[in-house]
């Protein structure tokens, strides 16, 4: 199965494409804090936006999975495991980003001491082909985050797409076995000096495209340090606790169990949902919530990202895509409250 | 036994709040009470002030039972006053979303609210121990009717997907065409329908009735057409005022409507079937010759064969739109307000439902008068109650009793409905 | 709830559209099971038969706004174990409490002739400002798969699974791509609790409430963005005073933007 | 000693035995789900208990680490599945996953005095450690256990703690919040008992579980003693789903409470432990 972007209603969105005529030709956005807005030109490109409000995370690591059911039997019960989709998967246009977030969250999943086996049977079968970004964004800021906007491992092939007068094609690099063997079936000219050059232009021009930036020295520790900050409660001035910017996120992780019943009590089944720190739910023990101000909720979101992930998995938990910037519905910017938060 | 009162405090099997009282004076039937009790809820007084694309949305809200008439009712008024016109695909797919509630709305009330009554049980869940199968046919059929207003409208119960012009998003033509082949097995189901319920025992009872429905040139009636009656109106939807009145009574918390200078009259089922029979499908048609219903029915309790009559239609519309159905470009019409009044009046599962508005330049709603089907047929079911009562005074009081909610129920009222008009003479004092 | 033994199952109405008991005979598939597990012992809409109380659940839909029905609650909360109030109506005053807004007499001679044969209170509350409530079900109507969880959850003694959490938390997981951010329709998702499977962006339009506030929401954050987005104050004054107008953080935004 | 397969997934075992401790705290004894797989663990882990089709939630092992043939976990009621589970009856199921998390640091601290200080249902996720400290007691210097109950009747494992206080090498000193009855003995919160207690504060390790606000005083009047905080050992709490580390719940900062803790050295939680809504 092919996965990559396509359009739905006005955004783009990871499907599975059955034909290249699916992908999103002459499609651009604009992003901004809480906006995103389609356009389509008659350009030719393939790839000339950046990423939508899906991640690949969706693939892997499905937004709600029945894993579990169980049957009475008198006063005993019986229980029966739900295979994980375990077929293969290649996703098609994965940004340098991205791939820092899929090395993230493989960390997470099978690492260790104990694994996802959905994850780990969704990700043993997965064939990456990267693109090199050549329109960043507004909201994009890898270059602060180092993990954009060239792809530069984790992956199996790698495009740059070169759209230039009449010239357009794509520069591909193999980065494993696998993708050797892919591209050694096609029929595939040698890439020029000329054509190098024109993909580092392309990335040149991206990576002075981004203007946004987050500065990372030093970071985890002022945050951590500004734990007591009034800016917090500005912030919770605007921040919803709706969600959003969790469920977009290409690295946030957690997620809800619940378990139910049918009527007849005969059958239990567990559904794992994707949940966020934002809830009040969340962080709920007998006698009450932890974290039951917003304040602290938004805290916790923005310090796991930025702080505690590093010591947890050794990375920020974030990798620049700047999605909870663009997909906040009130335009909340992580790298804007941060500095305010840093600077002090 | 020469006095009595028979008494029902709450009525079962119908939507919403109602009771009924009888009293027999002298082997006579003094007086008649079809009692609503149902709290008012004052639509017509907060639709005021709002957003004249809000009205589908908040008059759904007077029932949850037929919410689609609602949204049909006011969205054709709105659009009168914006002259928008919602034609081609859109319109079908209208008229879908319609046949959807009707297949649920006549279904629910067959099998679950009027057969019982028939065949002498308290409710369809205790009919179901003795007539599985049946009930088991019902519900299928009122689930396929719900399930096309869920794909149309997004649930059942106050669809979210009407808008003022049309659909805020129109399905692709392969969402429908796999309901194809559930309303092939609809369509026999529901002419099973009709062979079951014209084999129930029907009390003896007519009565000469003014039939009061819409007509429409080519089609059995649903959301357009003129307001006809037997005996003689044949109205404009702007001339509705002036041709029935409400008044306010003191037991019931719904206004009642009469013809003016007339009386009572009778809408839903057995009204467009007796003034539109030459519009139903051949297939309907057919159903009702083979059962020996005629194309004149004046007997209430025979509305339940005629509801089963107007699933078939329902079926067979659905049936023909789907196969039709070319997705449109567009999910709406642009409607853009102007200062005027608009009427809208379609036909609810159980009646006529006429809808009134006046809005202003900025498409705030001015005035909104709202006159559902239970409240015109209030006086028609104390008539029938009258007149059936002093038929059967000789039936003991507990028969006599369930026997007068029957004649209640023959008319699926729905109480939730009724309680909320607006006399625009007293607001222009 | 004890096993083995079938509760006993009562429903109540007070004013409302009759909607969300509805719900349950839409429940087709599951209905005859239902019938089968509790014992239905009061359900006019369904059944002349009528079981005395007590009951082990009451399930109640509509609002209070008579002071007739002001005492009737009284009535029945003492004879129900468990009280579920089930609704917009039940759980905030419903579309009907918009008249809390202004004056109802003024009301009811709009609607009515002869306002005196109309017994009115001048407000229409929600049955947790009345008697102890044990559990709500929010929406306008409610969904049919929260109340047959709800009805699973009590006859197996566990806690329903019911999320206080936002719409946006469905509509992302389900997919859809966000109708306010990428074309600027003003949503509720964001304050409005989830319940409906984000219904309405599923259909390209934005959530207008009738699930009634999330948990701890922040609807004047929400309304300061629409403001910056272009609605005028009158506009979200309206988008607040709906199915859940008398919700308490729902009624203070439109009160705050009624001046 | 996980499972290859998902994680996730709860074995069905037999209840053998249900012991009321007192009136809203019992134990289950739960037999293996095949005899061939016997329950080890050490002390202060916990298991993922799932009642059926009611929930799952943590409990800690408060059996015998010596005894791997049966598994014990003894449990105070105060919700959905925990009520359920209390009224599950001898013969049937329950589901178990684990054993989870970091243990008490019970072969670090040989050769010391060992303070264990507990409140309520804090005693059981403790008792592993004393069955194993008794069992081993020649490694070890004094052994004083602070106990605290809210009243007489709710003290748990009587029998235990008779038996125990009945050796010459255990000294175990209780109190409760409020006497009923015919209590003779401490009143008022445990902590107060630390400072007259028979350990040397400067060779000696703290185990102590309890209520988080309980802990926090508790930590305040070892410090007054003069303990050091690096010989100072908590068992926290958070929401957990999962217990695996990867639902994200027990997040507690930088570490995740299921697999990093539930037992953490309490200076490498100091900071955490200080702020508020973390
Ligand atoms: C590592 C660990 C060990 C524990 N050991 C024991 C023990 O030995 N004995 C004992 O009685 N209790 C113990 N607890 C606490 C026990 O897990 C909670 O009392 C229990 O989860 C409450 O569930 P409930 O459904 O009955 O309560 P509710 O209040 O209905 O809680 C609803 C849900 O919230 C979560 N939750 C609530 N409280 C807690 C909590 N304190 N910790 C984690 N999740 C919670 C659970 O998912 C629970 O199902 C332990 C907790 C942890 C984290
Ligand atoms: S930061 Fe934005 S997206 Fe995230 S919870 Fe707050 S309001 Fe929602
Ligand atoms: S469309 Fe509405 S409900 Fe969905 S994510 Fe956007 S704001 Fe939230
Ligand atoms: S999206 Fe909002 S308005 Fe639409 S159905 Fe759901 S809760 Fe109701």
């Amino acid at each position: 199965m092919v996965l990559g972007p396509t359009v739905r209603d006005e955004g783009i969105v990871y499907e599975e494409l059955k034909s290249a005529g699916q992908l999103p030709v002459g499609y651009a956005e604009t992003q901004g804090p809480g906006s995103y807005r389609l356009k389509k030109s008659n350009k030719k490109t393939f790839f000339g936006f950046t990423v939508g409000q899906e991640s690949w995370k969706k693939f892997l690591y499905p937004s709600v999975r029945n894993f579990l059911t169980a049957s009475k039997n008198g006063n005993r019960f019986d229980a029966g495991y739900e295979e994980a989709n375990s077929g293969k998967m290649a996703f098609f246009g994965v940004r340098a980003c991205e791939l820092a977030a899929l090395k993230i969250l493989d960390k997470i999943f099978l690492e260790g001491p104990y694994i996802d086996s959905g994850y780990e049977a969704a990700r043993k079968n997965l064939f990456i082909v990267a693109i090199n970004c050549s329109q960043p964004s507004d909201n994009c800021f890898c270059t602060s985050m180092g993990t954009g906007p060239k792809a530069t491992e984790d992956y199996d092939l790698a495009l740059t797409e070169v759209l230039n007068g009449k010239e357009h094609y794509f520069v591909v690099e193999s980065g494993s076995n696998a993708g050797e063997k892919a591209i050694a079936g096609l029929n595939l000219s040698e890439a020029a000096p000329e054509n190098i050059e024109k993909r580092d232009e392309v990335i040149a021009k991206a990576i002075s495209g981004i203007s946004k930036k987050l500065s990372t020295g030093e970071l985890s520790e002022k945050l951590d340090a500004a734990f007591d900050d009034r800016h917090w409660d500005k912030i919770a001035e605007r921040c919803l606790t709706c969600g959003n910017c969790t469920m977009v996120c290409p690295t946030c992780f957690c997620t809800n169990v619940e378990d139910t019943t049918d009527l007849t009590g005969d059958n239990a089944f567990r559904t794992r949902s994707w949940d966020s720190c934002h809830t009040v739910a969340f962080s709920y023990i007998h006698g009450g919530s932890i974290r039951t101000s917003e304040m602290a909720r938004y805290r916790q979101w923005m310090m796991h990202k930025l702080t505690h992930w590093k010591k947890q998995f050794g990375t920020f938990g974030c990798v620049g895509c700047g999605r909870c910037i663009t997909w906040c519905p009130v335009g909340i910017d992580i790298t804007e409250e941060a500095k305010i938060l840093i600077n002090k | 036994m020469k006095n009595r009162i028979i008494k029902v405090d709450y009525l079962a099997r119908v939507e919403g709040e109602g009771g009924l009282t009888v009293k027999i004076k002298n082997d006579r039937v003094s007086e008649v009470q079809f009692n609503i009790f149902e709290p008012p809820r004052f639509f017509e007084a907060f639709l005021r002030g709002r957003n004249f694309t809000e009205a589908p949305d908040i008059t759904a809200r007077i029932c949850g039972i037929c919410p689609v008439a609602y949204q049909m009712s006011s969205t054709h008024a709105m659009e009168m006053i914006c002259g928008a016109k919602v034609g081609g695909a859109l319109r079908e797919l209208r008229r879908l979303l319609y046949c959807g509630e009707w297949i649920e709305s006549h279904v629910l009330h067959i099998y679950l609210l009027h057969a019982p009554d028939f065949l002498g049980y308290e409710d369809a869940i205790q009919m179901a121990k003795d007539y599985p199968d049946v009930v088991e046919q019902g519900l299928k059929l009122k689930k396929l009717g719900n399930d096309i207003m869920i794909k149309l409208g997004g649930r059942e119960i106050h669809p979210i997907n009407v808008r003022v012009g049309g659909f805020y998003k129109v399905p692709r033509k392969e969402e429908l065409t796999p309901f194809l082949e559930r309303l092939k097995w609809a369509l026999d189901a529901s002419i099973a329908t009709v062979k079951w319920t014209a084999g129930l025992a029907f009390p003896e009872y007519e009565r000469d009735y003014e039939f009061v429905s819409l007509r429409h040139p080519n089609e059995y009636p649903l959301c357009e057409g003129r307001v006809v009656s037997n005996k003689g109106i044949d109205i404009e939807l702007a001339d509705y005022l002036n041709t029935f009145e409400e008044e306010h009574v003191e037991h019931s918390t719904s206004l009642h409507a009469f013809v003016k200078g007339r009386g009572d009259y009778l809408a839903g089922p057995l009204a467009r079937y007796n003034n539109n029979f030459d519009k139903l499908p051949e297939v309907a048609k057919q159903a009702a010759r083979d059962v020996g219903l005629g194309e004149v029915c004046r007997n209430p309790f025979k509305s339940i064969i005629v509801r089963g009559v107007e699933t078939i239609f329902a079926c067979q519309e659905a049936i023909r739109i789907i196969e039709a159905y070319e997705q449109p470009d567009k999910p709406y019409v642009e409607c853009v307000p102007k200062e005027g009044i608009g009427h809208g009046c379609s036909e609810a599962p159980r009646g006529l439902l006429y809808h009134r508005y006046k809005i202003d330049d900025k498409g705030l709603i001015k005035e909104a008068r709202i006159i559902p089907p239970t409240s015109q047929n209030q006086k028609a079911i104390e008539a029938d109650l009258h007149d059936y009562v002093s038929q059967n005074l000789h039936l003991t009081k507990e028969k006599l009793t369930w026997q007068c909610e029957q004649v209640v129920r023959n008319y699926d009222p729905c109480i939730s409905c009724s309680c909320h008009f607006l006399d625009l003479k007293i607001e222009r004092e | 709830m004890a096993p083995g033994k079938k509760p006993k199952l009562a429903v109540w109405k007070f004013a409302s559209c009759d909607g969300c008991q509805l719900s349950l005979l839409d429940c087709e598939d599951e209905l005859l099971a239902i019938a089968d597990a509790v014992h239905i012992a009061n359900f006019p809409e369904a059944s002349r038969a009528v079981v005395a109380g007590p009951y082990d659940v009451s399930l109640v839909e509509g609002s209070i706004t008579t002071p007739h029905d002001a005492e009737r609650i009284h009535k029945i909360r003492r004879a129900s174990r468990l009280l579920i109030v089930i609704g917009a109506c039940a759980t905030a005053g419903g579309i009907q409490a918009l008249r809390n807004f202004s004056d109802v007499r003024e009301y009811t001679s709009i609607v009515y002739a002869h306002p005196e044969y109309i017994e009115s209170l001048g407000k229409s509350t929600p049955i947790a400002d009345h008697v102890f409530v044990d559990f709500e079900l929010r929406g306008c109507p409610i969904s049919k798969e929260q109340l047959l969880e709800t009805v699973s959850a009590l006859l197996n003694g566990r806690k329903p699974q019911i999320p206080a959490h936002s719409v946006c938390m469905e509509c992302k997981r389900k997919g859809n791509v966000c109708v306010m951010v990428s074309q600027g329709i003003p949503c509720l998702g964001p304050v409005t609790q989830a319940g409906c499977g984000a219904l309405c962006p599923s259909y390209n339009r934005g959530c207008f409430g009738c699930f009634g506030p999330k948990a701890t929401p922040n609807p004047e954050s929400l309304a300061a963005w629409f403001e910056k987005t272009g609605l005028s104050k009158e506009d979200i004054k309206r988008r607040f005073r709906g199915f859940n107008a008398f919700a308490e953080p729902f009624r203070k935004l439109s009160e705050a933007y009624e001046k | 000693m996980h499972d290859t397969a998902d994680a996730m997934i709860f074995r069905p075992s037999l209840i053998r035995r249900v012991i009321k401790e007192s009136h809203d705290t019992f134990s289950l004894e739960i037999e293996p789900a095949t005899p061939d797989r016997l329950f080890h663990f050490a002390p202060g882990q916990f298991n993922m208990l799932y009642v059926y089709g009611v929930g799952e939630v943590p409990i800690s092992i408060s059996g015998d680490p010596t005894q791997p043939k049966v598994l014990i976990h003894t449990t105070r009621e105060v919700g959905t599945v925990t009520r359920a589970m209390r009224g599950l009856k001898v013969g049937s199921t329950i589901g178990v996953r684990g054993p989870y998390g970091a243990s008490w640091p019970v072969d670090k601290i040989t050769g010391n005095d060992v303070v264990l200080v507990t409140g309520g249902i804090g005693l059981a996720p403790l008792r592993p450690v004393i069955y194993y400290l008794l069992a081993n007691r020649e490694k070890y210097g004094n052994i004083v256990l602070l106990y605290g109950a809210r009243t007489p009747e709710d003290i748990l494992f009587r029998k235990d703690l008779e038996k125990w206080r009945s050796r010459f090498d255990f000294e175990a000193y209780l109190t409760v919040d409020r006497a009923t009855g015919s209590w003779k003995g401490n009143v008022g919160v445990v902590t107060q008992l630390i400072k007259r207690s028979p350990f040397d504060p400067l060779h000696c390790a703290a185990l102590v579980c309890g209520p988080e606000i309980m802990m926090r005083f508790t930590v305040l009047e070892l410090e007054k003693r003069g303990v050091r905080h690096e010989n100072i050992y908590l068992s926290m709490e958070r929401n957990m789903k999962c217990g695996i580390g990867l639902c994200g719940h027990c997040q507690l900062g930088g570490s995740f409470v299921c697999k990093d803790g539930p037992v953490y050295r309490y200076d490498e939680i100091i900071d955490v432990l200080m702020k508020r809504e973390l």
